[in-house]
């Protein structure tokens, strides 16, 4: 299936979770400042590996960055 | 100087080196007694390096963060390196010009750095990056509601900076003036004001241009001070957060110690009495 | 912190703390390096006691003091403290309102505290307690010709200052507003072109009150 | 002998010196901070013993004391 992620189209295997968006965008799992909202709404943390993604969603991974 | 924050314990109760130092003069914000008076941000550093040496040199504990899309080929993070040396990081909304973007935004860093403090930034437009009141005030109702403890950096109107008082932030962070500008504290007398009407602590942030205007913030009774490219554009980052520690402390100290009124003439401090008649 | 300045070496060759301390940020004043740059005026302490704790706090090296005829009923007295301190006793001729007296007076100085370094003031009137330019200059003459370093309280105009280097004054030190006002720097354009002019030389404006 | 001392009229006796005005005017003779003019000349500490007063003469001892 094909999402938008961080503004790119990308092709993900079918059943694939927001875990796995995480992963395909270039932050592991683990790692801390890592947070994740599809179609806007947040996904909590402890959901990540059960929230499976459906086609055409637009899925945000970001991560801290240094800010003023 | 404040020892290093115990990294161990997870963000929500960090051993605050204020309470642990039995400080009488620690800095109270947002439920927690904290031992340094100067919050710095990350932005505008050359890099990671120059960003831990004046994190360090600042004394700072609570270091303000950002999140943006993940780059992939970002080498280490400024979450590393807070982490590393034990600090506080505050996430902000920078870049958010609704409430809707900025609550979303808040939520996000509330997964992303397991902390619900926020420090809210709702801007009017790119240009001064002043805040837009009615979205803010709006934004901190909702986030307020949701359970954060919500700083927003807001403009230096003494009535909004009650609102968002009233609402239930924890603080107000009035402007100095416009955020990177540098240009100090353009209207010392509404920042009075709002000290003056104030039963939450005020933090001066954006516009410190130099060590003075950090003092003289502190001087003007703000609890604290919270400043960026002042440290990360200087020449020697380093050396100028070390500089804007002393002026904080400076200040503060200041505060308590009472000044001498301002006069428009001259009063002598060498006694006139006794002076020789050398003919 | 500056360590204590040595209080046995006489004020002339007293170890500067900035030379001992090898210190490339050291205040170089009147041909020595001092580890403090901020000075610091003992005048309007209500006791002794809040003068010497203010002193140590202030880390400052260099204190001023003035001379007043002898009052024998005095207890104690501000050159106990600051020798105590192991400080440098700055003379000044506050109070003279004349080239002529504010010479007088710069001479008594180096008898009463062996240096030849002198604050000098001379005031143009008593509300403002303004620089008297021309009375000025011409005394800094003078005491330079003597052998005297002077530091000079000056105005804010940048030409006088220039004067006031030319004539061989070891710093010049402009105000930032009226003695005690407690007004800042009133003119800070003024002072940025006094430092260009006079460049190196100038010290901030002694901090003159410390009156708790 | 009468001089002004500090102001006052003040009786010395006859081949008084300007130390003995100096402890007449309460400074004892070597205290640190202590000065001396007379009639607006100013006398070095080594000579305050050897310098003897005249009548009519006005001297003036001041000493250090807090300044701005």
């Amino acid at each position: 299936m094909t999402i938008e992620l961080n503004g790119r189209t990308v092709e993900l295997s079918p059943g694939a979770t927001v875990a796995d968006a995480v992963i395909e965008a270039g932050a592991d799992r683990d790692s801390r400042g890592v947070a994740v909202a599809v179609d806007g709404q947040v996904i909590r943390r402890v959901d990540w590996g059960k929230t499976k993604l459906r086609s055409d969603q637009s899925v945000e991974v970001v991560r801290a960055v240094q800010g003023g | 100087m404040p020892s290093k924050v115990d990294s161990e314990a997870s963000a929500a109760e960090r051993v605050d080196p204020g309470i642990s130092r039995g400080d009488v003069d620690g800095f109270q914000l947002g439920g927690r007694i904290w031992g340094s008076r100067l919050i710095v941000g990350t932005g505008g550093f050359r890099s990671l390096e120059a960003m831990e040496r004046a994190l360090v040199a600042s004394g700072a504990e609570i270091v303000t963060v950002a999140l943006r899309r993940v780059d992939p080929l970002a080498r280490g993070s400024a979450l590393e390196v807070i982490d590393g040396l034990g600090l506080f990081a505050l996430p902000n909304t920078a870049g958010c010009y609704t409430a809707r973007d900025a609550v979303r935004t808040a939520q996000l860093a509330r997964e992303a750095f397991e902390t619900d403090w926020i420090k809210l930034e709702v801007i009017g437009d790119d240009r001064t990056l002043f805040p837009d009141a009615v979205e803010l005030l709006d934004a901190a109702q909702q986030l307020i509601d949701e359970g954060f403890t919500v700083l927003p950096y807001t403009n230096d109107d003494p009535i909004l900076a009650r609102r968002l008082q009233d609402a239930g932030c924890a603080a107000v962070m009035p402007l100095g003036s416009p955020i990177g500008s540098g240009m100090g504290i353009r209207n010392p007398y509404n920042i009075q004001i709002i000290v003056e009407s104030a039963s939450v602590p005020v933090v001066l942030d954006a516009g410190i241009g130099t060590p003075s205007d950090a003092a003289l913030a502190m001087e003007l009774g703000c609890n604290g001070v919270l400043l960026s490219s002042s440290v990360a554009r200087a020449k020697d980052p380093e050396r100028m957060a070390r500089a804007m520690r002393q002026a904080v402390e400076a200040g503060y100290a200041a505060r308590r110690a009472g000044r001498i009124p301002r006069k428009l003439h001259a009063e002598g401090s060498t006694p006139d009495q006794g002076l020789p008649d050398l003919g | 912190m500056p360590s204590k300045v040595d209080s046995e070496a006489s004020a002339a060759e007293r170890v500067d703390p900035g030379i001992s301390r090898g210190d490339v940020d050291g205040f170089q004043l009147g041909g020595r390096i001092w580890g403090s740059r901020l000075i610091v005026g003992t005048g309007g302490f209500r006791s002794l006691e809040a003068m010497e704790r203010a002193l140590v706090a202030s880390g400052a090296e260099i204190v001023t003091v003035a001379l007043r005829r002898v009052d024998p009923l005095a207890r104690g007295s501000a050159l106990e403290v600051i020798d105590g301190l192991g400080l440098f006793a700055l003379p000044n001729t506050a109070g003279c309102y004349t080239a002529r007296d504010a010479v007088r007076t710069a001479q008594l100085a180096r008898e009463a505290f062996e240096t030849d370094w002198i604050k000098l003031e001379v005031i143009g009137d008593d509300r403002t307690l303004f620089p008297d330019a021309v009375e000025l200059l011409d005394a800094a003459q003078q005491l330079i010709d003597e052998g005297f370093t002077v530091l000079p309280y000056t105005n804010d105009d940048p030409i006088l200052a220039r004067r006031l280097q030319d004539a061989g004054c070891a710093a010049v030190m402009p105000l930032g507003s009226p003695i005690g006002s407690g007004m800042g720097i009133r003119n800070p354009y003024n002072i940025q072109i006094a430092g260009e002019s006079a460049p190196g030389l100038v010290a901030a404006p002694t901090i003159e009150d410390a009156r708790e």
